[in-house]
């Protein structure tokens, strides 16, 4: 019976990032043309766009592999399988430990590394720009975060992202610089990884400009349906990991009730609506650099998060 | 003994020594020939006087071996080869005449040391001879290096041989001494019959392995 | 029992020079070839009875000990081996009119006097006749030399004789202080030069007149052993003289200078007040190690390249001596051994890689792996040998050298360790460039005697997995006695 | 019953025998076959004996001494779970590597070069482990050095593997002078030189530095340590590939298995600054690595440098492991120490794996030099799916087996806080960065391999005639390719089985792994951090085919065939695809400039000129110009001045006696 209930929340949880992705992804669209004084697409757009995707034919090139095909399930499967472990409206689910953050992380890298070598399948010279970009921007974001990931270990004692959650909504954890510098670290990385302005724009079609687009050049289909679906999904993990790690408030541990279950999820979409609306103001706010300008803009986050792992040995020891 | 004998023996080494920095002196070939043939003849004398004092019959051969060899054969083939290989006279000496004295009178210095340091309870005679030896093999090597001509080596070589005898006669009761002398002889032999078989014109310079490493290439 | 071990001694010293007479009256080269071989054989089984049969008791002038059994049983081997090398080179010699029958005569009578000189220069128990030995067997080796008659032979020859003969001097001279020494203690006489009795009474010698004495042998016995800077005359004359004679020079002719050196350290270590022989050893043999070393890399002459490591490794050995003690002392004497038979057995290769590509220039010999697997591999095993890796002999000792080295003197174990990397980086680059790349030169078959080459190396790859525990022993006793 | 170690020696007779016999027949055309055969069953044996030892009593130790070797000493063989799990490692990739050339051997233009060798470098391995004594250690060590030496030099007439081999071979013979050194100390003045010997003295302070230096310059300088690894990238690819294979996947961890005999086994207590230093040098080792094997475009080269990296990350453990000791933390160094041996566990299979799959690539193409490949997943459908599960697996990506252990030594490297040290304390986690950085780049490494390689569109035609390789070959790759799946699913199985190693060289171990729910690993406590390769492949498994079964049974499943979109330019020439170079560019230019000094240079002509524009690369090898061109200089001069010493007159000569004779003497004089 129990097993039952928490197999039960944890598809909840999974159902429940998959349906929310696309929408944090219009909100984050509205917001931003609302903030240019434009009318903007609807909220739903995405879930249309998906699904006019799907429906179409996919025209693949020549030249496409077979790993050209399989590419799209997997970045899909791999990003959501992460998307889940995320602790969104509740703490300690199922399966919750299958990975910690930094399995987590690296199951993002593994649907990068997919990405990547699709990218390069074609033959076309775009693929490679994005891909060799992709991975130098990775091969610092990757750091940065694992950085990251000590910061906060140090702090919480654990990668274990429900016990970091519940330890950071504790009283005793305080206010710390550190911590300050992890969540800007966070931020950024965050931002790079999901090819926003100012590393890349989700929006650009100039292929010389492009890194992620790029990749996915000739993705067409139902292939570029998945691919979009994940990298919705990416946009919503790191909102909600951000959210439940800096702002764990609110978030109930799976063995209670269903009403506060149904109050968690409500304060998670308050969440993600706040974080999507800095989002989209932050976007609208700057403007996109040059390519070579992210390597010091991730450097900065890598930097941070250093300082921040030392500091905490300071606050620590004294 | 008594001091007399003790005093001629002393007398004749010294003369050795002597006559050694004579060689040291002469820059010209055929005079150095004829100090070398002196000094054979001092070298006999003493070794003459110390088979007389050790009563060692069979001494008086060395000292015949070094007065008829030494003295008269080998000059006289020396004149021969420089007549025969049209030598100029003059020696090219490597190093000056002034610093190769100094060295001499340092190495003989430095000779008289060492044996100093020699218990005085060996034989006194021994001793001084010893040092003498010492510095007229040190001279006598001397000379090989501060000279650039082979005939000039060759005589420096025999006088360090001298040297040797003397050491050896010195050394109451030393056996083979006659075998070794006789051998050394033999070995003097060979090499100015070297000289004179390659024709070695001016040095040993002439015969060395300058030439046959420009032929194997050793040279780049 | 003692009259028949005599004997053997006596067969030692009396096979080579009848047959050194013998093969001077026979006209024939092919007898004479025989013959040599034959005679060193029965040497070798004379000496090789001395092992088995209780040794004659020390004489005036003849002695057997643990010590030079050693020498004497791996000299009459070598000259054994040699022989057998030397018929098959001399007939190509022969054939490319090198060599006449006249010099062949001469070539052989002269190999049997110089094992006779070297046999000598061990079995003596007087130094003065040690002395007259040593100088024998160098004088013979000097006409060996130049036996080719062509300029470079004369003029390597000549080199030889001069060094040598200021060699012989020096060492002369040296032996008369050691008698001068002797004489107040011992009295006047034979007796006080015969090895036994000064080793006995050692300690009561002056001291002042003993370090004057070990200088001068040092030098001039250091000067046969080839040590720098008194090495001139040795890459000249194995480049220079048939390469059977390189061979016995490096395998044979430096052990004799080394066994008299080894004999007065000892006579001077029995003297309490007199130097240390060790640290002047030691720093003799670091020089010459590390100069062979830098000088190996600009060899052209592929004889004169392995001279030069001759050099080297005299100096390691030299310097396992001067360290002492057992394990530095058992090193020694077992690189000693394995250094003569791996060395000969690298001359007896390049005698033939040099015969058959008609030239010595290291630049003219390429790929010898694939145009004469036979002679290619061999050498290379010989060169690995040689540069100390396993699992070969010399490894062993270069082995307990070091470590033992750097468990007491760190600081002395590091430039031993410099030159041995050093020469190792030499040896081996021009192994590269000779047995391996794109083949040069000619391709004819060879027909080389492959038996004592690879006898040898079998030797050195057994010791360096297995010593038999008798050898072990004894050459324990015989580092003991080393101290 | 005879003890396993004389089992397993018997086996290493039998490679010895094999070698023997391989000159006899290695003319034969059956002697691949032969050979091949005879070390496939062998190592298969010696692996089915020694895991069984380590299954089945692994605390138990078995000793052997043989009359060999050191007479006084002997040779002392001994088998305890340290050397049970590297022989595991060994064998393993000695039978696949032979299985693997029973198909490649086929290819090879000489044999006779390879065959007598190939057996005889396998001995070699096993003895290394297997010795207990510091000659037999040593002799086998510089044994195996020499056998992979003669098998670098298996195609000796290319000018550039002479080199390496000349290269090699002196760097080998460094390394074991320092070994040498090293148990001299250890041996003491009286030469002990047997293991349990030195295991019972107790070295002091500075003999330990002093062996701990000279073990990182010998071990490390096998193992490819910065900056001792410029040897490692030469001789690695020039061997047969399945020689690189062992040499760069087996051979580097056997100079792990040393380093870890003597620091953790014979030296007792480590110093807490040891750690410190094997942190330092694993960390500049793994970064250099990676980023020297970004910049290569020869494959089996670059595989040779990211061996470079693997060995750096092992290191790191190691460090941790020895700093962690060093403070009374067996727990923290338990897991340090497990981590190190799961990735030598680990670099053994996907290494050996992508260099067969380098190999195969070799023997289709004929080419090694990836600007000349492209497309080869068309023509080699196989090898490049097995190749991918390597390319994965390497670059430490979940549910592979390299992510558990980069996992587990990022665990280990969160235990830092609780080291006493300030320097270990501000160290660690920086050091930790440096190996994500490696991590990343690495997967960026192997992005650009894949992609370039197999990816694409032909380069050139040597890919039209290529073809899928024979079955052994596929056999062998796809072995490991399993091999480097289930370690990642099930680490729990690996972690337990080494926890006697980690029991006997530190006294502490792991917890039980295999007791955890759903086979899922926990470190520390479940509440800390825990890892489930196994769900997360299910979980990824499970929802790619559900998507894919949903979208093709409920939306569209139509397909076109058309031409790439060429940016409105018709048929793009396969040159205008992105290179190996250009695929690096960013990150050279990112890292590039202070690592390599690398440059670039633009001749951009003026509009309208019709000359070509014109970029240049220049790299620096810094390490090389740093450390080693000064001592060939060095050398060379010395070389140059003292070779006037060869032609000096005779005169000289005796000056140089006269002078010795004259120093001596005044010595004397002035003796006391």
């Amino acid at each position: 019976m129990a097993l039952i209930f928490e197999l039960t929340i944890q598809g909840a949880q999974m159902m429940l990032v998959l349906l929310l992705a696309p929408l944090l992804v219009g909100f984050v669209r509205k917001v931003k043309a609302r903030l240019l004084r434009r009318q903007g697409p609807p909220l739903i757009q995405p879930y249309r766009d998906l699904l006019r995707l799907m429906r179409k034919e996919v025209v693949l090139a020549d030249n496409a592999s077979w790993l050209f095909r399989v590419t799209p399930y997997l970045i899909f499967a791999a990003t959501w399988v992460a998307a889940a472990l995320v602790p969104t409206f509740a703490t300690g689910l199922k399966f919750s430990w299958t990975a910690d953050l930094i399995a987590i992380v690296a199951l993002l890298g593994s649907a990068r590394f997919f990405l990547a070598l699709a990218g390069m399948d074609v033959g076309t010279s775009f693929g490679g720009i994005g891909a060799s970009r992709e991975v130098m921007i990775a091969s610092l974001a990757e750091p940065a975060m694992l950085l990251i990931v000590f910061s906060l270990a140090l702090v919480a004692g654990a990668t274990q992202l429900s016990t970091v959650a519940a330890f950071m909504a504790s009283p005793d954890v305080g206010l710390r610089v550190s911590l300050g510098m992890s969540l800007i670290a966070l931020v950024i990385v965050a931002i790079a990884e999901n090819a926003r302005i100012p590393v890349d724009n989700p929006a650009t079609h100039l292929e010389l400009t492009m890194v992620h687009e790029a990749m996915i050049l000739e993705y067409s289909g139902r292939h570029l349906a998945m691919i979009e679906f994940a990298a919705f999904l990416k946009l919503l993990l790191y909102v909600s990991l951000i959210s439940c790690v800096f702002i764990p408030w609110g978030l109930v541990t799976a063995a209670a009730g269903p009403q506060s279950l149904a109050l968690g999820v409500v304060t998670y979409v308050g969440k993600l609506a706040v974080c999507g609306i800095l989002l989209a103001v932050f976007e609208t706010a700057i403007a996109k650099m040059r390519v070579f300008r992210a390597p010091d803009f991730l450097g900065a986050a890598l930097m941070l998060a250093l300082l921040g792992t030392l500091l905490l040995f300071v606050s620590r020891s004294l | 003994m008594n001091g007399l004998t003790f005093d001629i023996a002393h007398l004749l080494a010294g003369g050795l020594v002597l006559v050694s920095f004579m060689m040291l002196y002469q820059d010209r070939l055929f005079a150095l020939i004829n100090v070398f043939a002196l000094h054979a003849v001092v070298l006999a004398l003493s070794v003459a006087w110390q088979a007389y004092i050790q009563d060692a019959h069979h001494l008086y051969v060395t000292a015949a071996i070094a007065l008829v060899f030494k003295a008269i054969v080998i000059p006289v083939g020396l004149h021969r080869i420089i007549q025969r290989l049209g030598i100029h006279r003059d020696i090219e000496t490597a190093v000056g005449i002034g610093p190769t004295m100094l060295a001499g009178i340092g190495l003989v210095t430095l000779s008289m040391v060492l044996m100093l340091r020699v218990t005085p309870e060996a034989d006194p005679l021994a001793r001084e001879d010893l040092a003498f030896a010492l510095s007229i093999i040190l001279l006598g090597l001397l000379v090989m290096v501060t000279r650039r001509n082979a005939v000039s080596q060759v005589v420096g070589f025999m006088s360090l041989e001298n040297g040797l005898v003397l050491a050896a006669t010195g050394a109451k009761g030393m056996p083979l001494v006659v075998e070794i002398s006789v051998a050394f002889s033999i070995l003097i032999a060979f090499i100015v019959i070297g000289v004179f078989l390659f024709r070695i014109r001016e040095r040993f310079d002439s015969v060395d392995v300058g030439a046959l490493d420009d032929y194997r290439g050793e040279r780049r | 029992m003692t009259t028949f071990s005599f004997d053997a001694v006596a067969a030692i010293l009396l096979i080579p020079p009848s047959a050194a007479a013998l093969m001077a009256a026979l006209p024939n080269y092919r007898v004479t070839a025989r013959l040599n071989v034959v005679a060193s054989f029965l040497t070798m089984l004379a000496a090789l009875s001395l092992l088995v049969i209780d040794r004659p008791l020390p004489g005036q002038y003849l002695l057997v000990d643990d010590l030079n059994i050693v020498f004497i049983v791996l000299n009459t081997f070598v000259g054994f081996t040699t022989s057998v090398f030397s018929a098959s080179y001399i007939a190509h010699e022969l054939d490319t009119g090198r060599l006449t029958a006249t010099n062949l005569r001469f070539y052989h009578a002269m190999y049997q006097i110089m094992m006779f000189g070297m046999n000598l220069a061990f079995v003596s128990n007087n130094i003065g006749l040690m002395w007259v030995a040593v100088e024998l067997a160098t004088l013979t080796t000097v006409l060996m030399v130049g036996i080719y008659r062509t300029h470079e032979a004369l003029e390597a020859a000549w080199k030889y004789f001069i060094l040598g003969s200021v060699g012989i001097a020096l060492a002369l001279f040296g032996t008369i202080l050691v008698y001068m020494a002797a004489q107040p203690v011992v009295g006047e006489g034979t007796n006080a030069m015969v090895w036994t009795v000064l080793i006995q009474q050692a300690a009561r010698f002056d001291p002042a007149l003993l370090n004057v004495a070990f200088v001068f042998l040092l030098l001039g016995y250091g000067t046969k052993v080839g040590l720098a800077p008194l090495h001139a005359w040795l890459p000249d004359a194995h480049a220079e003289g048939p390469t059977p004679i390189s061979a016995v020079l490096s395998g044979l002719l430096l052990n004799v200078a080394l066994y008299a050196v080894l004999r007065f350290k000892l006579l001077l270590a029995a003297s309490p007040q007199a130097i240390p022989p060790g640290p002047l050893m030691v720093t003799m043999g670091l020089t010459s190690l590390i100069f062979a070393a830098f000088m190996l890399y600009r060899r052209r002459d592929i004889k004169r390249l392995f001279a030069y490591s001759s050099i080297e490794h005299m100096g390691i050995i030299v310097f396992a001596f001067g360290m002492g003690g057992p394990l530095a002392n058992f090193a020694g004497l077992l690189h000693m051994v394995m250094h003569s038979l791996t060395k000969s057995a690298i001359f007896f290769a390049v005698g033939h890689i040099a015969q058959v590509k008609g030239t010595q220039k290291i630049a003219d010999i390429k790929g010898l792996t694939e145009t004469h697997p036979g002679l290619g591999w061999a050498l290379v095993i010989g060169v690995v040998a040689i540069a100390g890796l396993p699992p070969l002999g010399i490894f062993m000792s270069e082995f307990l050298v070091v470590s033992s080295t750097f468990a007491r003197q760190p600081l002395l174990a590091i430039p031993l360790v410099f030159g041995l990397l050093l020469a190792f980086g030499a040896l081996l680059f021009r192994l590269t460039g000779v047995a391996f790349g794109e083949p040069h030169g000619s391709t004819a078959p060879v027909e080389a005697s492959y038996v004592p080459l690879y006898s040898h190396l079998a030797l050195v790859f057994a010791a360096g997995i297995y010593l038999p525990p008798p050898l072990v022993t004894w050459f324990q006793h015989v580092a003991a006695i080393l101290g | 019953m005879t003890p396993i170690v004389a089992l397993a020696l018997w086996g290493v007779a039998a490679l010895l025998g094999t070698a023997i016999l391989a000159v006899a027949v290695s003319r034969r055309a059956s002697a691949t076959r032969l050979v091949y055969g005879a070390t496939l069953g062998i190592s298969a044996a010696l692996f089915v004996i020694v895991a069984s030892a380590l299954a089945g009593d692994p605390a138990g130790v078995s000793a052997v001494t043989l009359p060999l070797g050191l007479p006084w000493i002997g040779a002392h063989f001994r088998l305890d779970a340290l050397s049970s799990f590297f022989l595991v490692v060994v064998n393993l990739g000695g039978a696949l590597a032979s299985l693997y050339g029973l198909g490649y051997g086929r290819h090879e233009t000489a044999p006779h070069r390879v065959l007598p060798f190939f057996p005889a470098f396998l001995a070699g391995m096993n003895l290394v482990v297997l010795a207990d004594d510091a000659f037999m250690f040593l002799l086998s060590w510089e044994f195996m050095s020499l056998a992979s030496w003669a098998l670098v030099m298996a195609h000796h007439r290319e000018q550039d593997n002479t080199q390496a081999g000349y290269i090699y071979l002196v760097m080998a013979s460094f390394g074991t002078l320092a070994l040498l050194l090293a148990f001299g100390l250890l041996a003491g003045p009286d030469g002990t030189y047997t293991f349990d010997a030195m295991r019972a003295a107790e070295p002091g302070r500075f003999v330990a530095a002093t062996v701990l230096a000279l073990m990182l310059l010998g071990a490390g300088s096998k193992a490819g340590l910065v900056p001792l690894h410029v040897w490692l990238p030469l001789a690695h690819p020039a061997a047969p590939s399945h020689v690189s294979a062992l040499m760069s996947g087996v051979m580097t961890k056997v100079a792990i298995y040393g380093f870890i005999r003597v620091i953790f086994d014979l030296l007792s207590e480590p110093a807490w600054w040891s750690g410190v230093v094997v942190l330092f040098l694993g960390g500049l080792t793994a970064v250099l690595g990676i980023l020297y094997a970004l910049l290569e475009k020869d494959l089996k080269r670059l595989l040779a440098y990211s061996t470079i990296e693997n060995i750096g990350v092992i290191f790191v453990s190691l460090g941790l492991a020895l700093a962690f000791k060093a403070n009374a933390m067996p727990s923290a160094a338990a897991l340090a120490l497990t981590a190190a041996l799961f990735h030598v566990l680990n670099h053994s299979f996907f290494k050996s794996l992508l260099f067969f799959g380098a190999g195969a690539m070799l023997t289709a193409t004929g080419e090694r030099n990836m600007e000349k490949l492209g497309g080869l997943i068309h023509r080699m459908p196989l090898t490049s799916f097995v190749f991918l599960v390597g390319c994965v697996s390497i670059s430490a990506l979940p549910p592979f087996n390299g992510f558990v252990s980069e996992w587990l030594a990022f665990q280990a490297i969160l235990q830092s806080p609780d080291l006493p040290q300030w320097g270990l304390k501000v160290m660690v986690p920086a050091v930790g960065g440096l190996l994500a950085l490696s991590a990343a780049l690495a997967a960026a490494c192997f992005v650009k391999a894949f992609g370039i390689a197999f990816l694409g569109r032909p380069r050139s035609a040597a890919v039209e005639l290529a073809h899928e390789v024979d079955r052994y070959s596929l056999a062998a790759m796809f072995t490991l390719a399993a091999l480097c799946l289930l370690a990642g699913i099930m680490p729990g199985l690996v972690i337990d089985s080494l926890s006697p190693v980690t029991l006997s060289l530190i006294g502490n171990r792991m917890p039980v792994q295999m007791a955890q729910p759903w086979l899922s690993i926990v470190p520390i406590g479940e509440s800390r951090s825990s890892y489930n390769g196994l769900l997360v492949f299910a979980f990824i498994a499970i929802s790619a085919s559900l998507a894919a079964f949903f979208i093709h049974r409920f939306a569209s499943h139509a397909l076109r065939r058309s031409p790439a979109w060429g940016c409105g330019f018709p048929d793009v020439t396969p040159a205008a695809q992105y290179t190996a170079v250009s695929f690096a560019q960013p990150i050279r230019r990112v890292f590039g400039t202070f690592a390599f000094r690398a440059r670039e240079m633009v001749e951009m002509p003026p509009p309208g000129a019709t000359s070509p524009a014109r970029l240049t690369v220049e790299v620096h090898d810094v390490i090389w110009e740093i450390f080693y061109q000064p001592i060939a200089g060095a050398i060379e001069f010395a070389t140059e001045k003292l070779n006037h010493l060869q032609f000096l007159t005779i005169r000289r000569y005796l000056t140089l006696v006269f002078l010795y004779l004259v120093t001596l003497l005044l010595v004397l004089a002035l003796w006391p």
